[in-house]
């Protein structure tokens, strides 16, 4: 595939745009235009009487009817087959699976690589396959004019070529609770080599043994829930966490635990499986997370007296 | 000016005409009138509420970051709003209060079909709407869902959506409950000589509206049961996790909310059909085309709610049929600007509030609705959806649209009803005022939109700043107007000039009869000879 | 005051005795193998079912053009309203 | 007020049938999901459907249509002034309500007993297409009974007001209305019965 040649998706929307805007536009100067003329001109202090009775005209209705829908019809047909564009993905796009909590994102590649940020290659299509672990988010990307559901157990994608490097915004669009706003992250989009090297590079960062916790409970979006300074957000705090005594909720029964290691691997990796006292059960769980990832998280928790 | 001293009794009206004028004679009067009013009240006084909640979260966008309340507030904040808006404001306000106040007088009859049951649907709005009120202040705290209510996060979150949701259930069967009365007022009790071709299009407009009540509501009745259901029962219907499917709650949720839109909507523009003519003292152009384009707006309206969802993961076919059938709706609405501003051409206008009123819904709705055709292409929409974009339209046209249209009826309706009018000067400056905030707030928001800032955001990225500052200064200008507005309006209904006779000079029935009407509305059965806009013997008094 | 019209009891009770005997068909047809013609076997019997109710037990033969149209609208709007959902359902 | 009482019997009835529109399409969106799920799960809802007991769901199929009958032989017998008839009918209607309320009690606490209920541990580990079935059983043959209990308070009601006189041959239109009330629910049961316990 020749990715020069490739149409972007900014650049297949755009004119779309143009030309709506353009038609309303006229329209709507149009009707304001001879509003204000008949106003004007038949105001009572110049037309002290109505010049004319006249209750309609069908040749009049045909047009303003015909004449709409003929145009109207050629925007739902232009919108459609651009939106076919947004939902074709080129040949040879780079596969990468975005996953949506509250409230963050991780962007997976297909060597097993994550990151909270979406670094693409440019003039390269990429897919972006859409997955959501409790609500339903959305992946909104101004720049590329891209935008899909995150919807749990519902396969979504969307697809995007960066044609300049830089970085771009990338908001979740569909409201998904408290931090909805704050789940707000970047696609930085960087020439190939450079994102060979970042793609490779990060890999080897990630598979030792010495996982930082705290650089952990940021990425996967923890501390989104959870302060780190004994206030109360969406989740409890996680200071003085560690050996303190929880009253939780389990299988609906009431009952006091004291948060030993055990009970916090549980509540990271199961987290419905005991709920604390006044809070909702909307934490998402990470029955997948690898063991060394959630060992940081305990002991990261552990340290915060 | 007005006179500050109660000149005027109100006698032989319905207002005291049977010797009963105690709080108990109007929350249980079954005279459509008093309905109509306290319909008025309630409705207004949830207008003015949710303005006050809108102005806050203005306040709150300002600036970025925090500036008076934490994002749990906001969230809260900005559902509530919509669930006052749309739920208690708008879809009751105008079959609700104008419905009741005019419509049986326009077709001739004494009052609805069904006066108990018309008292009912105002008791279960009111008890639907304590409800809600109620949600706000108990359990979990107020509902942060958003309007729409869309699952898995409203089966999740610990605020209190079950009442919230169990009190618009309530308010869903007075809407019904209307709805039903409606129809069969118009079916059965036109005057002798009212012919469904003399019926005053406001009329034609509430009949069509009442189709969508009962057909459309029943969707929205069990959707909330769904939902409730899901909370309390665990039903799993919506639950990925247990087998169930998100995106169909959100079918049935549009299969009711995108027609009621049009359930605010379409009454608007009945007002609206109703004034021009008036104080254009020229028939309505086209009284065919905008009679049949309100059936013709009811009837694809409720085909076309897959629009709301085009980047929900629906399937690509579903996409198309949706947006095909998103323009066809499009056209009836077209077919009325035209004719109301044919209807201007060779008249004698005469700019008073009302007419003010309506040539700006004109405007401003034609800017909804247009931007409503953005949103109809499904490429475009992709982009926009979700963004401030979004909440510019719907404010163009359900604020610009249906709350002018509103203002307009009050100011030409109410003085009836009191016998007594406001002062003209202050409703100018007060429409001056609020047309010049309301654009600079929402075509802002717009732009916005267009720039990508998603909606639901209760901070946003520095590159939004200034045009944020600039909506809530337009919402600010907005704020006065509206507050003289309601002042000046109020102060001339109870203190004002005596409003006597038929000062517009309108043709249909309601302007035959006395000001105040009576409790039975005509002296002797009217037997109707001429259409509801032939002026020719109608003069201004 | 509308048109009274009486229906016999000789004609209520043959209806009945023609839905007991549409009841017992759609029993024995689902208990036979149709593969997915038992589905719509089963709802076209229950639409006859329903039809006769309306026609008979709820007067609607005996009404005017208005209510029959408006029966029809909702009607249709119901099959509308599943129909165009299944525009997603089908295709996704 | 003083309305002279104003009387529209044609009025009163096509108001009722709006009405009956609006139940229509209440339970429509029920049917509309059913529609998307059978679609979805036709295995499951089958294996669903056999754990139903479609004996009780005939007899209550047959019960219900005998209610109809009685309902409307009762507008019959009242249309022809045979008040006693009339309310001997309608209590043989409230009768068979009472009937089918109590085959579908033990159909519940049968199924609640063996573990299947909305939101139970066995459906939560069952196949995810079963769990929507019961769901959805639940609530339309839920809803479902809830309107045949006010449907026999209506017409207990209405007994009444024959019985005082109010409601008699020359004003039977409460009674009309409120039999089509009840012909409402037996027609959607029609439709629930195959739906749920028959396709298997
Ligand atoms: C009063 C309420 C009202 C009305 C009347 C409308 C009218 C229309 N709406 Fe709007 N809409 C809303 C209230 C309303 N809407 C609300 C509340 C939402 C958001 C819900 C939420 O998510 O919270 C929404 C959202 C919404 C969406 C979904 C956006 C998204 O979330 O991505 C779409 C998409 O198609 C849409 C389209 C339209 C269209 C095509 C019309 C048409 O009916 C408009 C027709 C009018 C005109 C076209 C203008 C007048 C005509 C002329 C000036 C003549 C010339 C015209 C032509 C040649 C065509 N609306
Ligand atoms: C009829 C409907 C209606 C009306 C009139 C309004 C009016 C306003 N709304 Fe509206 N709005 C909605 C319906 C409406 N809204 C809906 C449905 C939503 C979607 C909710 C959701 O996402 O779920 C929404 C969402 C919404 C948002 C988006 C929130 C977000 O997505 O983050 C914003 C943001 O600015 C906003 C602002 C305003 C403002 C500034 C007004 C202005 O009109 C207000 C101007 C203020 C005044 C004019 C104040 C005047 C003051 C007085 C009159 C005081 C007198 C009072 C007393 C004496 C008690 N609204
Ligand atoms: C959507 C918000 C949210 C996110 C994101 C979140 N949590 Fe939680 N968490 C909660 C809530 C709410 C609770 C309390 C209810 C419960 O027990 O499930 C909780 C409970 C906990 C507990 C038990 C705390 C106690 O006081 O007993 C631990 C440990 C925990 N979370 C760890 C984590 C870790 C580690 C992550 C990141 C991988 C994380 N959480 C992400 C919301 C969240
Ligand atoms: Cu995630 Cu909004
Ligand atoms: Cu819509």
């Amino acid at each position: 595939m020749n990715t020069q040649q490739l149409l972007s998706t900014t650049a297949a929307i755009d004119p779309l745009f143009m030309y709506i805007f353009g038609a309303c536009l006229l329209l709507l100067l149009g009707i304001t235009l001879v509003m204000l003329f008949f106003v004007f001109r038949y105001h009572r202090s110049r037309a002290p009487q109505p010049t004319s009775q006249v209750e309609g005209n069908l040749w009049l209705e045909i047009i303003w009817i015909v004449l709409p829908s003929l145009l109207v019809l050629a925007m739902f047909w232009y919108g459609w087959k651009e939106y076919l564009v947004l939902r074709s993905v080129p040949q040879g796009a780079l596969p990468v699976t975005a996953t949506a909590r509250m409230w963050s994102w991780e962007f997976t590649y297909a060597n097993g690589k994550s990151s909270p940020k979406l670094y693409v290659p440019i003039g390269k299509p990429v897919r972006v396959e859409l997955v959501s672990k409790d609500v339903i988010h959305g992946f909104f990307l101004p720049a590329f004019r891209v935008k899909r559901d995150v919807v749990p157990g519902m396969a979504n994608y969307v697809w995007f070529v960066a044609t300049q490097s830089g970085s771009y915004d990338l908001f979740c669009s569909q409201y998904c609770g408290t931090q909805h706003s704050a789940m707000v992250t970047t696609v930085e989009a960087v020439s190939e080599e450079q994102f060979a090297v970042w793609l490779n590079q990060t890999k080897t960062g990630n598979a030792g043994a010495g996982v930082d916790g705290r650089k952990l409970a940021t990425e996967k979006g923890c501390l989104g829930c959870h302060s780190l300074d004994g206030s109360s957000a969406v989740g409890p705090t996680f200071k003085g966490l560690f050996a303190s005594q929880v009253k939780v909720m389990k299988e609906g029964k009431p009952l006091v635990v004291t948060a030993d290691e055990a009970y916090l691997r549980e509540s990271i990796r199961l987290p419905g499986a005991t709920i604390v006292d006044g809070f909702p059960p909307i934490m998402p769980g990470n029955p997948d997370l690898p063991e060394e990832e959630v060992l940081a998280l305990v002991e990261f928790i552990k340290g915060l007296k | 000016m007005d006179s500050l001293e109660p000149t005027q009794p109100l006698n032989n009206s319905f207002w005291n005409d049977t010797g009963k004028t105690g709080i108990t004679s109007w929350i249980f009067s079954t005279d459509h009138k008093r309905i109509g009013l306290l319909y008025f009240y309630v409705t207004f006084g949830f207008f003015l509420t949710g303005v006050l909640l809108g102005l806050l979260l203005r306040i709150e966008l300002m600036a970025p970051g925090r500036t008076i309340m934490g994002p749990q507030t906001y969230n809260a904040l900005f559902t509530v709003h919509g669930v006052v808006m749309i739920f208690l404001f708008i879809i009751p306000g105008i079959p609700g209060a104008f419905g009741n106040l005019v419509m049986p007088i326009q077709v001739g009859a004494r009052d609805v079909a069904f006066p108990r049951l018309n008292l009912l649907s105002w008791w279960l709005y009111i008890i639907g709407a304590l409800i809600v009120l109620t949600s706000l202040f108990s359990g979990g705290g107020a509902p942060d869902t958003g309007w729409t209510f869309y699952v898995p996060f409203s089966s999740r979150t610990g605020t209190n959506v079950s009442l919230a949701v169990f009190g618009v259930f309530i308010v869903g069967f007075s809407s019904i409950l209307t709805g039903v009365n409606f129809v069969t007022t118009i079916h059965r009790l036109r005057a002798e000589g009212m012919s469904w071709g003399r019926l005053p299009l406001f009329t034609w407009s509430l009949y069509a509206t009442a189709w969508v009540q009962i057909l459309a509501t029943p969707i929205l009745a069990i959707t909330l049961v769904l939902i409730m259901a899901e909370r309390l029962l665990g039903t799993g219907l919506f639950d990925p996790s247990r087998g169930g499917d998100p995106v169909m709650y959100q079918h049935l949720f549009w299969i009711y909310s995108h027609p009621a839109v049009y359930i605010m909507i379409l009454p608007a523009m009945g007002i609206i059909s109703d004034i021009i003519p008036v104080f254009s003292r020229k028939p309505i152009f086209g009284y065919k085309m905008i009679a049949f384009s309100s059936i013709a707006i009811a009837a694809a309206g409720s085909l076309v709610w897959g629009h709301h969802m085009f980047t929900s993961g629906m399937s690509d076919t579903a996409v198309m049929v949706f947006s095909f059938l998103t323009f066809i709706v499009a056209i009836p609405s077209a077919i009325k600007v035209f004719n109301w501003i044919s209807t201007l051409y060779k008249g004698s206008i005469s700019l008073e509030a009302p007419m003010l009123f309506a040539l700006s819904f004109i405007l401003l709705f034609s800017i909804g609705g247009l931007s409503g055709l953005i949103l109809g292409a499904a490429a475009t929409d992709v982009h926009v959806h979700d963004t401030h974009f979004v909440v510019g339209h719907f404010h163009y046209v359900m604020f610009g649209g249906t709350g002018f249209a509103i203002f307009a009826a009050m100011h030409y309706w109410l003085p009836k009803f009191y016998g007594r009018r406001y002062a003209e000067k202050p409703a100018v400056v007060a429409w001056a005022l609020m047309f010049t905030g309301f654009n600079v707030l929402y075509f802002t928001m717009q732009v916005l939109g267009m720039k990508g800032m998603p909606r639901r955001y209760y901070d946003y990225l520095p590159e939004f700043a200034n045009l944020n500052l600039v909506a809530t200064i337009g919402s600010w200008i907005l704020a006065a107007g509206l507050v003289i507005m309601v002042v000046n309006l109020f102060r001339g209904l109870w203190w004002g000039v005596p409003f006597e006779g038929n000062p517009w000079g309108g043709a249909s029935l309601e302007w035959t009869v006395p000001t105040p009407p009576p409790t039975e509305n005509f002296i002797e059965e009217p037997v109707v000879t001429h259409g509801p806009y032939d002026f020719s013997n109608t003069e201004r008094s | 005051m509308s048109e009274q019209h009486i229906v016999s009891n000789k004609k209520l009770t043959c209806i009945w005795l023609i839905l007991l005997v549409l009841t017992t068909l759609t029993v024995a047809i689902t208990r036979v193998d149709l593969g997915g013609y038992k589905v719509f076997g089963a709802l076209t019997i229950a639409c006859v079912k329903a039809g006769l109710v309306i026609a008979v037990f709820m007067h609607m033969k005996y009404e005017g053009k208005l209510l029959r149209w408006l029966l029809f609208l909702a009607l249709v709007t119901l099959a509308i309203f599943i129909g165009l959902t299944f525009f997603d359902v089908l295709y996704r | 007020m003083s309305h002279p009482e104003h009387k529209d019997d044609i009025g009163a009835k096509l108001g009722m049938w709006l009405f009956l529109f609006t139940e229509l399409l209440l339970f429509g969106g029920l049917f509309l999901l059913y529609a998307v799920y059978l679609k979805r799960y036709p295995h499951e809802f089958a294996t669903g459907g056999t754990q139903l007991n479609w004996v009780l769901g005939s007899a209550n199929t047959a019960i219900l249509l005998t209610s109809s009958l009685c309902a409307a032989m009762a507008l019959t017998a009242l249309q022809r002034h045979e008040m006693r008839r009339a309310m001997a009918l309608l209590g043989a209607t409230i009768f068979c309500a009472a009937g089918f309320m109590v085959i579908k009690y033990v159909e519940w606490s049968a199924k609640i007993g063996h573990g299947i209920y909305p939101g139970s541990e066995h459906l939560k580990a069952g196949p995810p297409g079963e769990s929507i079935f019961f769901s959805l059983y639940f609530l339309s043959t839920g809803i479902h009974g809830l309107h045949v209990l006010i449907g026999a308070i209506l017409l207990a009601w209405i007994t009444v007001k024959i019985k005082s006189g109010e409601v008699n041959g020359d004003n039977y239109i409460l009674l009309e209305n409120g039999a089509l009330y009840w012909h409402l629910v037996d027609l959607i049961w029609i439709f629930i019965f195959p739906l749920y316990y028959l396709i298997l």
